[in-house]
């Protein structure tokens, strides 16, 4: 642990990210307890209030103003964290669980299971992404769990794919044989050898996807087909507001503010961590 | 020859017996029926081990020395032929058939770094073998694989680290430490020094030498360097295209070679004397003019000195 | 006499790491005659290849550094020049042929391309000439039908024949001065032979002055002029290759050469090994860094840098950075060993 | 720019065929500028004559049609009385399978009674008829013999296509063999534009001249541009919340009246909709139709008699209680649902929003009977007419979950006389039914909202016709 | 090389047939279109009539069947909605949605390969902050979003451009500038990675030893090999391009697939979504056949494996 927050605090772009991305799981987690106003009931007469910045000292009842339905933007942004971080996270790493696993059997076993599997990631491909996610949403229906599920559909081939070349070529590195030599099983050589030497490129293939998610989900939403209300997502509020972008520049502006800062921290936190978990970048003696 | 019976000398028997052994890459089934280029890597060849011997791999890059390390561990399949293992046929064994075998064989390659697990500490990856095995659990693990560690000359405080914060020489050392830690009785070398400078060299071939006085072990010792293998090895078989064309004792090979290519061989190797190397003349072998002819056989041609021909 | 070809002084070269600082070259002085074979041996991570990029300003930068130093060749800095000066003499006048041909050509252009890169640069020659040239070249290292295989990628040239086609860059412009850095590592003997037959060739005929870099001993044996050992960044011995070989005076060249197999086999002793670690240029040892580990060091060993030098008894052109008398030493142990 | 007009169509046309598309909105405002028709629906909602000079109802199952005289097709056929026979008989074969088909399942036979007279008999009485041959467009029946009406077309009304981009835009240039009056403006042009933002800016940057559903809130913007002006008019389409009777508790009267007075109309009708829309007179007759009540008044907006009558219905306030409402259906529909469940959550019901699409919307609804306990939803009727409006809340019919025997004889009453006075007083009495019994959450009459540039006057209308003939050039 | 070019044919047809497939059994879940088809107040009766007219009353596998029968043919049936066969409607926004996506990539590519060597050649500075945060930009700003602020400024307040529509080059602007922003933003961080990673290869240093201008090497040293893996991005991107901009389609009332196959799914016109997923899959296919040679010509040693 100790190593842990020195290595953060050698390197400022990694602390950055780090404290970014904690307060929004922070405020996320904690949104019930900070006193917000409810992020769905609103009061149609405080519609389209404009931000009260009224000095940092004496708030204003809405800092960051509210909604086409007089809702609080500050909360729906502090509650939207939950909701957009929850499905992004949950796409991407059951995504990325699904696409490693099969890269890594895709790449370990090659041959006939490897050609099953790429022709699997083939045909995917082929299908265009964003209609394969509306036709999915579309028979489905837009719920929570739908879009985790489409979002993951859409997510599991890049890993699979990045993940199967990487472990072609781990495969063919002397460890493995010699784990191989002293009659590791295959569960163990794949799990104990291959996936800690193929985890960083699946962790930058994460957060890269983690940024896509979450603006497909903004897309979605942009086709009435996103996070289902009133569930508040940072894609739906940007997606809802698009219509008053000219007359209420702040309900974009903030939930779309919210989605690069969160894409910025993950990039830096992702890179960060690909240091950290690279033996050779830790701990140069 | 004359097969020892088993109630005077089995410690005579082969360990590993290598009998007519192929190994084609490519090949296979080709489209419409077409054959596609198959690389002989190796074609058809045979030796015996005996327990705690040496023998020495050498000849041109390519020639299919590596291949040979892996078929006879079975880490590759052969294409043909027969590997022995005391008596017992290793081929077209399942990975659980195997799995007692590969406590009694082991292997050590080149480059020492590419042989770690990057993200494994250097215990952890000396101490597979024992968790793989069930050799040992919680603290006795921990001796065993501190006791390891010392074995082959390494600080036991060393076992937490990873495989970078290490010079070359001691990385070769913790893949030693995992290739003896089932206490094997066969370890194929594969050019364990050839990446290591000069210095360092002299450390493992020792330890080498060390591991086989104290352990017993037998060891295929494949290399480039012929000063090393005339140090180290009781037997040398000298390979080019896939095909043994010499094999004897080490003595015989260096003082009586009748191969061409083993004396072009010999003629390479740079003595690090001023003196010698002014005045040496080099032997040229054309192989692409002389490969080694497909029906030739081994013939014995000295006391234990095999020629193809 | 005239003035040396090659001329470095005090070159010392640092790596930024996270790790620290890692002083890979410290202090280097020597001088190189054209014409001369000087090989290069010393422990792995010594800074051999380091202190010849950095002459060229080819170490990477950042991490890398060059702290102090001047390297004239012909008479002039080059670590002095610009960016742009360089380039003129890099490939031209100074050739260059690194360790592993797989790796440092490049895999997606043709040989063709890569040979005749050079040519059209410094010689200026038109495509059609540097080809004809390039072609010569092959056919000089000893490519059969350079004609045909020329047009060919570095994948489909074995092993032995990429290395000669880059040493065939490495000739492309004639340089004076060629460095090769473990240029035959990689090679099996019998293709090792070849090159190295090459290479004395090449020098027979175009008088190139020759730095080479390796860990073989006997490949310095049989090519090299005059030897410099190097350990923990700094030249330790340096002399004619026969009193290199024949009487060191640096306790690591003797342990180098000790732990060598004369011919022995393993039934009549072990092989010498030099004893610990090699130090941590992070932190490098105040004084001899080969101290820690050498049998022979005395105190001041421990304490203060020895200068190269030539001490008595040494043959014309050998020096050795030691504070001790290894011939003397080693004398009076074989004395009461008796 | 005299002489052209632009525009903007929310979703491109689909086909020119006009019997396989009932879409008015787009396909058939564009065709009915190609196409004659007998009547026509002025932007009063008031039919006028067009190819039809006058028509009669003979008897209850009996219409009369004279027709104009010396009106062609371009190429000259002939638009007489055979012509409207054989559209007719087309419609109604089913080996075409026209999609607007059950709009004439009535009618019984055609007769040419001379060639400007053709007779209507229908199978039971119709009175909605003219009505619904408003939005029938003729095709010339020579012609289709050789030619594909789904992609070609020939003109027969006051406009040609002279270009189609396929999804992109339709020019029509002006017919100069038309034989009706001649048309305003000698080139129309229909884009395709389904983005409401894209709309507007399309507007505002003067690439279009009339645009329509767009967010009330946005006209005031669209006012204050230099270059346009927006307003909205009554559509014909009543909102309201249709209830589930046959899931708890939608069945429970009490709990009915509860969610009408929980909901504050006027606020949605103010906030929502900057007070372009107008709220529900507790019925889902808008003004324009045809059997309007106007004694009806709507439930006040009482949250405190709301939680009083939530009490007394004696439902279990905790459980789940779903509502659903189709995506981008309608006008800032999903909107206004959640402002309704956020005013029912207030009152301590558990409310739960789906959108769902409206096809998967329509199939729960119609076949598999299985909406949620509430729905937000729209219905017009394309003739105006309480008849069909209100028969979707009949027994038997295949929207209905009321089950309210005493409201469909009310119905079918209305539909065997044909006398005005008598029809409007029984729906006078079926629309009371319906708001006494709380049948529905009634909500508010969806504005049907515009923008038009300065260079041109539009007439504004409640119903989905986009025409160029209820333009002008502005002088 | 023949065998090589039949075994990539039938991996092609596999992977189409896998996605007619999908998308037959995909658009069948949508439900039943006829309620949408009818207009309002229609009888089950007619719905029923019309089902029938559809085929969509046969066996699910049945309907299968002769599905793949007719594709094998070319025939995709006709459209709920148009009344004509599903491929000519497709076909006909073919060009546009090519148009775009072609113009988008271009575009994207090219900023996306000078960002991205500007990234990399300028490690730690200034510049390389500058367009790596422009690529972040690029990555998290949605495309709607974007599209209708341009939209805003430059079609409304300045005038310069159309608001959206088809045709002329003007009208192409900001639709291919909004995505080839998408676009340049993932191909800069891949190039500048993989730039870095080259820039450390050896034969670069071999490069630089030859005294070789930094632009020479940078283009036929660096850059050839930093492409390559580009390449098999673009491969994706076009994917993406040609059936995922619904959105930019929507958004500047671009003529396109995408948005024809939105509204297909809207009004569940089954035969126009299979057509139009199917062609897509088809193009995207012949594409990746394409940059499969393209890879080729850029790295002899995949020529050799064929
Ligand atoms: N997996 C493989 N697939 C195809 N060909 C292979 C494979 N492994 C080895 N070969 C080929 O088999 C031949 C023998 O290779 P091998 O590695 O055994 O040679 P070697 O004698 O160990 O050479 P070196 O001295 O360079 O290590 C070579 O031609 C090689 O290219
Ligand atoms: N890019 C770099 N960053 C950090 N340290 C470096 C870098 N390049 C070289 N070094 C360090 O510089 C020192 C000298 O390295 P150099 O490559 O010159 O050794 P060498 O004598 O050529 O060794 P070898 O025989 O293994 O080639 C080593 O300690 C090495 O770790
Ligand atoms: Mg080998
Ligand atoms: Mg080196």
């Amino acid at each position: 642990m100790r190593s842990f927050f020195s290595a953060l605090l050698r390197s400022k772009a990694g602390l950055f990210g780090w404290i970014i991305l904690s307060i929004f799981v922070l405020a996320a987690l904690l949104a019930p307890v900070l006193g917000l106003d409810s992020p769905v009931r609103g009061s149609l007469s405080a519609r389209l209030d404009p931000p009260t910045w009224t000095g940092l000292f004496s708030p204003g009842p809405h800092p960051l103003g509210t909604d086409q339905l007089g809702r609080d933007i500050l909360s729906r942004i502090i509650y939207g964290s939950r909701v957009t971080l929850a499905v992004a996270a949950a796409a991407v790493i059951l995504g990325g669980i699904v696409g490693v696993g099969l890269g890594i059997v895709a790449g370990y076993f090659r041959g006939m299971t490897d050609r099953i599997l790429m022709r699997l990631v083939d045909i995917q491909l082929a299908f265009p992404l964003m209609l394969l996610a509306l036709l999915v949403v579309a028979a489905l229906g837009p719920s929570l769990r739908n879009i985790i599920i489409v979002l993951a559909l859409t997510s599991w081939i890049r890993y699979a794919r990045i993940i199967r070349g990487q472990v072609l070529a781990v495969r063919e590195r002397e460890f493995v044989q010699s784990a191989r030599a002293i009659g590791s099983g295959t569960l163990r050589i794949m799990f104990r050898h291959i996936l800690p030497n193929v985890l960083t490129p699946a962790l930058v293939v994460g957060t890269l996807e983690l940024a896509r998610v979450i603006i497909m989900d903004a897309a979605l939403s942009f086709l009435g087909l996103g996070v289902p209300p009133p569930a508040p997502s940072w894609g739906r509020m940007l997606a809802d507001g698009r219509t008053y972008l000219s007359t209420a520049w702040w309900i974009v502006t903030f939930p779309g503010l919210a989605i690069v800062l969160t894409v910025l921290s993950v990039n830096l936190v992702g890179d960060w961590l690909r240091d950290y978990f690279d033996p050779k970048q830790r701990g140069l003696k | 020859m004359t097969r020892p019976t088993s109630a005077t000398s089995s410690a005579d028997a082969p360990l590993v017996s290598v009998r007519d052994l192929t190994k084609h890459y490519g090949g296979g089934r080709g489209f419409l029926g077409a054959s596609k280029f198959a690389v002989k890597a190796i074609d058809g060849i045979s030796f015996d081990i005996a327990p705690g011997e040496t023998l020495g791999l050498v000849g041109e890059s390519g020639s299919g020395k590596s291949t040979t390390g892996r078929v006879v561990l079975q880490l590759e399949s052969p294409t043909g032929g027969d590997v022995l293992f005391r008596g017992q046929s290793l081929v077209g064994l399942s990975p659980r058939q195997l799995k007692p075998f590969r406590r009694e064989m082991q292997v050590v390659f080149q480059d020492p770094y590419a042989a770690l697990n990057p993200r494994m500490t250097v215990g952890d990856f000396v101490a597979e073998p024992l968790i793989v095995h069930k050799l040992a659990k919680g603290s006795e693990r921990a001796d065993r694989t501190a006791e390891l560690f010392r074995r082959v000359g390494l600080d036991p405080a060393f076992m937490k680290r990873y495989p970078h914060e290490f010079s070359g020489g001691q990385r070769q050392r913790v893949n030693i430490a995992r290739a003896v830690a089932m206490e094997p009785s066969f370890i194929v070398a594969d050019e364990p020094i050839t990446a290591l400078d000069v210095s360092i060299q002299a450390q493992i071939v020792n330890l080498f030498q060390d591991l086989q006085e104290s352990l017993g072990i037998a060891y295929l010792f494949v290399a480039h360097d012929l000063s090393m293998v005339r140090y180290l090895c009781h037997r040398v078989a000298v390979m080019l295209r896939g095909r043994i064309v010499e094999m004897a004792p080490t003595e015989a090979i260096f003082t009586d070679a009748r191969h061409p290519y083993t004396r072009a061989l010999l003629s390479a190797i740079p003595v690090p004397d001023p003196d010698i190397e002014a005045n040496r003349r080099h032997l040229a072998y054309d192989v692409d003019a002389n490969p080694p002819a497909p029906d030739a056989a081994l013939r014995e041609v000295g006391p234990d000195h095999f020629l193809l021909a | 006499m005239t003035a040396p070809l090659l001329e470095v002084k005090n070159l010392s070269v640092v790596f930024d790491t996270e790790g620290g600082t890692v002083h890979a070259v410290n202090d280097v002085s020597y001088t190189i005659e054209a014409g001369e074979t000087l090989g290069i041996v010393g422990e792995s991570g010594s800074g051999k290849s380091v202190h010849v990029l950095a002459m060229l300003g080819l170490i990477p930068r950042p991490p890398g550094r060059i702290v102090s130093g001047s390297v004239l060749f012909e008479g002039r800095d080059l670590l002095k020049l610009s960016e742009a000066e360089l380039r003129n003499i890099r490939g031209g006048r100074i050739g260059f042929v690194f360790q592993d041909p797989m790796t440092s050509l490049n895999p997606v252009l043709t040989v063709e391309r890569q040979l005749i890169e050079p040519l059209t640069r410094h010689e200026g020659l038109s495509r059609r000439k540097a080809r004809e040239r390039a072609v010569e070249l092959l056919d000089l290292v000893g490519i059969p039908s350079a004609d045909r295989r020329i047009g060919q990628y570095p994948h489909q040239f074995s092993g032995g024949m990429r290395q000669r086609v880059m040493i065939a860059i490495g000739l492309a412009c004639s340089p004076k001065l060629l460095i090769a850095d473990e240029a035959t590592t990689a090679l099996d003997v019998t293709v090792q032979a070849q090159v190295l037959d090459l290479v004395r060739d090449l020098k027979k005929r175009f008088g190139t002055t020759v730095i080479w870099i390796t860990h073989d001993m006997g490949v310095v044996a049989g090519l090299a002029d005059n030897v410099q050992v190097m350990y923990g960044g700094r030249i330790m011995e340096r002399g004619p290759v026969r009193s290199i070989f024949k009487q060191p005076h640096s306790a690591y060249t003797w342990g180098l050469l000790r732990s060598l197999p004369h011919g022995e086999t393993r039934l009549t002793k072990r092989l010498y090994q030099i004893p610990g670690q090699p130090p941590d240029l992070t932190e490098p040892p105040v004084g001899d860094p080969f101290a820690p580990r050498n049998p022979f060091a005395t105190p001041r060993c421990f304490t203060e840098t020895p200068p190269l030098r030539q001490i008595e008894g040494m043959a014309p052109g050998h020096q050795v950075a030691a504070w001790y008398d290894l011939p003397a030493l080693l004398a009076a142990e074989q004395g009461t060993e008796r | 720019q005299e002489g052209e007009v632009t525009i903007a169509l929310r979703v491109a046309v689909n086909t020119f065929d006009p019997h396989m598309t009932g879409t008015v909105g787009s396909d058939l405002s564009v065709l009915s500028h190609i196409y004659p028709a007998l009547v026509l629906r002025g932007p009063d909602l008031k039919l006028q004559p067009s190819l039809a000079t006058s028509w009669e109802m003979v008897d209850p199952t009996t219409w009369r049609f004279k027709l104009a005289e010396g009106t062609t097709y371009a190429d000259g056929e002939k638009i007489d009385a055979e012509a409207v026979k054989w559209n007719l008989d087309r419609v109604r074969d089913p080996k075409v399978g026209a999609r607007i088909a059950g709009w004439f399942s009535l009618v019984s036979e055609v007769n040419v009674i001379d060639p400007t007279t053709v007779e209507v008999k229908t199978s039971a009485p119709y009175p909605a008829l003219a009505d619904q041959l408003s939005m029938f467009l003729l095709l010339p029946p020579k012609w289709a013999e050789t030619h594909n009406p789904a992609t070609e077309t020939l003109s027969g009304g006051p406009y040609a296509v002279e270009e189609n981009v396929p999804g992109d835009r339709i020019t029509l240039k002006a017919n100069p063999d038309y034989w009706g009056d001649k048309p305003t403006f000698q080139t129309v042009n229909f884009r395709t534009i389904p983005e409401t933002g894209s709309r507007i800016a399309a507007l505002l940057a003067g690439e279009v001249d009339l645009i329509t559903g767009i967010p009330t809130s946005e006209i005031a913007r669209i006012d204050a541009a230099d270059n346009a002006s927006a307003g909205a008019v009554d559509s014909t389409r009543s909102m309201l919340i249709k209830f589930n009777h046959e899931k708890p508790p939608m069945d429970n009267l009490k709990f009915r009246q509860a969610v009408n007075y929980a909901i504050d109309k006027t606020g949605i009708a103010d906030a929502i909709f900057d007070g372009k829309a107008t709220v529900s007179q507790c019925q889902i007759l808008s003004k324009d139709y045809f059997g309007y009540n106007p004694e009806l008044e709507p439930y006040p907006y009482d949250p405190d008699k709301a939680a009083e009558l939530f009490a007394e219905s004696g439902v279990d306030l905790s459980q789940p209680i779903e509502i659903e409402v189709p995506v981008a259906r309608y006008l800032q529909g999903e909107e206004v649902t959640q402002v309704i469940a956020s005013e029912l959550t207030s009152l301590g019901l558990n409310m739960k929003i789906s959108e769902i699409e409206f096809g998967a919307f329509m199939k729960k609804q119609i076949e598999g009977r299985d909406l949620a306990q509430m729905a937000v939803q729209g219905l017009a009727w394309p003739t105006i007419d309480a008849d069909g409006m209100l028969t979707m809340f009949s027994p038997g019919n295949v929207y209905d979950y009321w089950g309210n025997e005493a409201f469909g004889k009310l119905l079918d009453e209305g539909r065997e006389t044909t006398d005005k006075d008598a029809r409007q007083k029984i729906y006078a009495e079926a629309t009371k039914l319906m708001c006494d019994e709380a049948a529905s959450g009634f909500l508010y009459v969806q504005p049907e909202t515009y923008g038009v540039s300065d260079d041109v006057t539009w007439q504004a209308r409640g119903d989905d016709w986009v025409r160029a003939f209820d333009m002008k050039p502005k002088t | 090389m023949i065998r090589y070019l039949l075994g990539k044919l039938a991996e092609s047809a596999i992977a189409i047939w896998g996605v007619v497939t999908i998308v037959f059994f995909v658009t069948r879940i949508l439900g039943d279109p006829s309620a949408l088809l009818l207009p309002i107040g229609a009888s089950p009766e007619e719905m029923a009539r019309l089902q029938a007219d559809l085929g969509l009353d046969q066996p699910l596998f049945l309907q299968y069947l002769s599905y793949l029968g007719n594709i094998a043919t070319g025939d995709f049936g006709q459209s709920f909605q148009f009344g004509r066969p599903a491929m000519g409607v497709v076909l006909e926004r073919m060009p546009a949605t090519m148009e775009l996506a072609f113009t988008a990539l271009i575009l994207g590519t090219l900023l996306g390969v000078v960002a991205g060597t500007i990234a990399a050649l300028n490690r730690g500075r200034l510049a390389e902050l500058v367009v790596m945060l422009f690529a972040l930009l690029g990555q998290a700003t949605p495309v709607f979003w974007l599209g209708i602020m341009l939209i805003l400024f430059f079609a409304v307040d300045l005038r310069w451009l159309p608001t959206g529509g088809y045709g002329t080059p003007a009208h192409l602007v900001l639709p291919a500038f909004t995505l080839a922003v998408f676009v340049s933003a993932s191909i800069a961080r891949l190039l500048r990675s993989n730039l870095l990673d080259v820039l450390k290869e050896d034969y670069v240093r071999t490069a630089r030893a030859k005294g070789l201008m930094p632009r020479v090497i940078l283009v036929w040293h660096v850059g050839r090999n930093a492409l390559i893996p580009v390449v098999t991005m673009i491969g994706i991107i076009m994917g993406e391009l040609l059936g995922g901009s619904v959105v930019t389609e929507t958004v500047f009332s671009w003529p396109g697939v995408g948005r024809l196959i939105i509204q297909a799914i809207e009004t569940k016109d089954f035969p126009v979504i299979q057509a139009g997923v199917a062609l897509i899959a088809f193009i995207f296919v012949v594409i990746n056949f394409a940059i499969d040679l393209l890879y080729g010509l850029l790295d002899p040693r995949i020529r050799e494996r064929r």
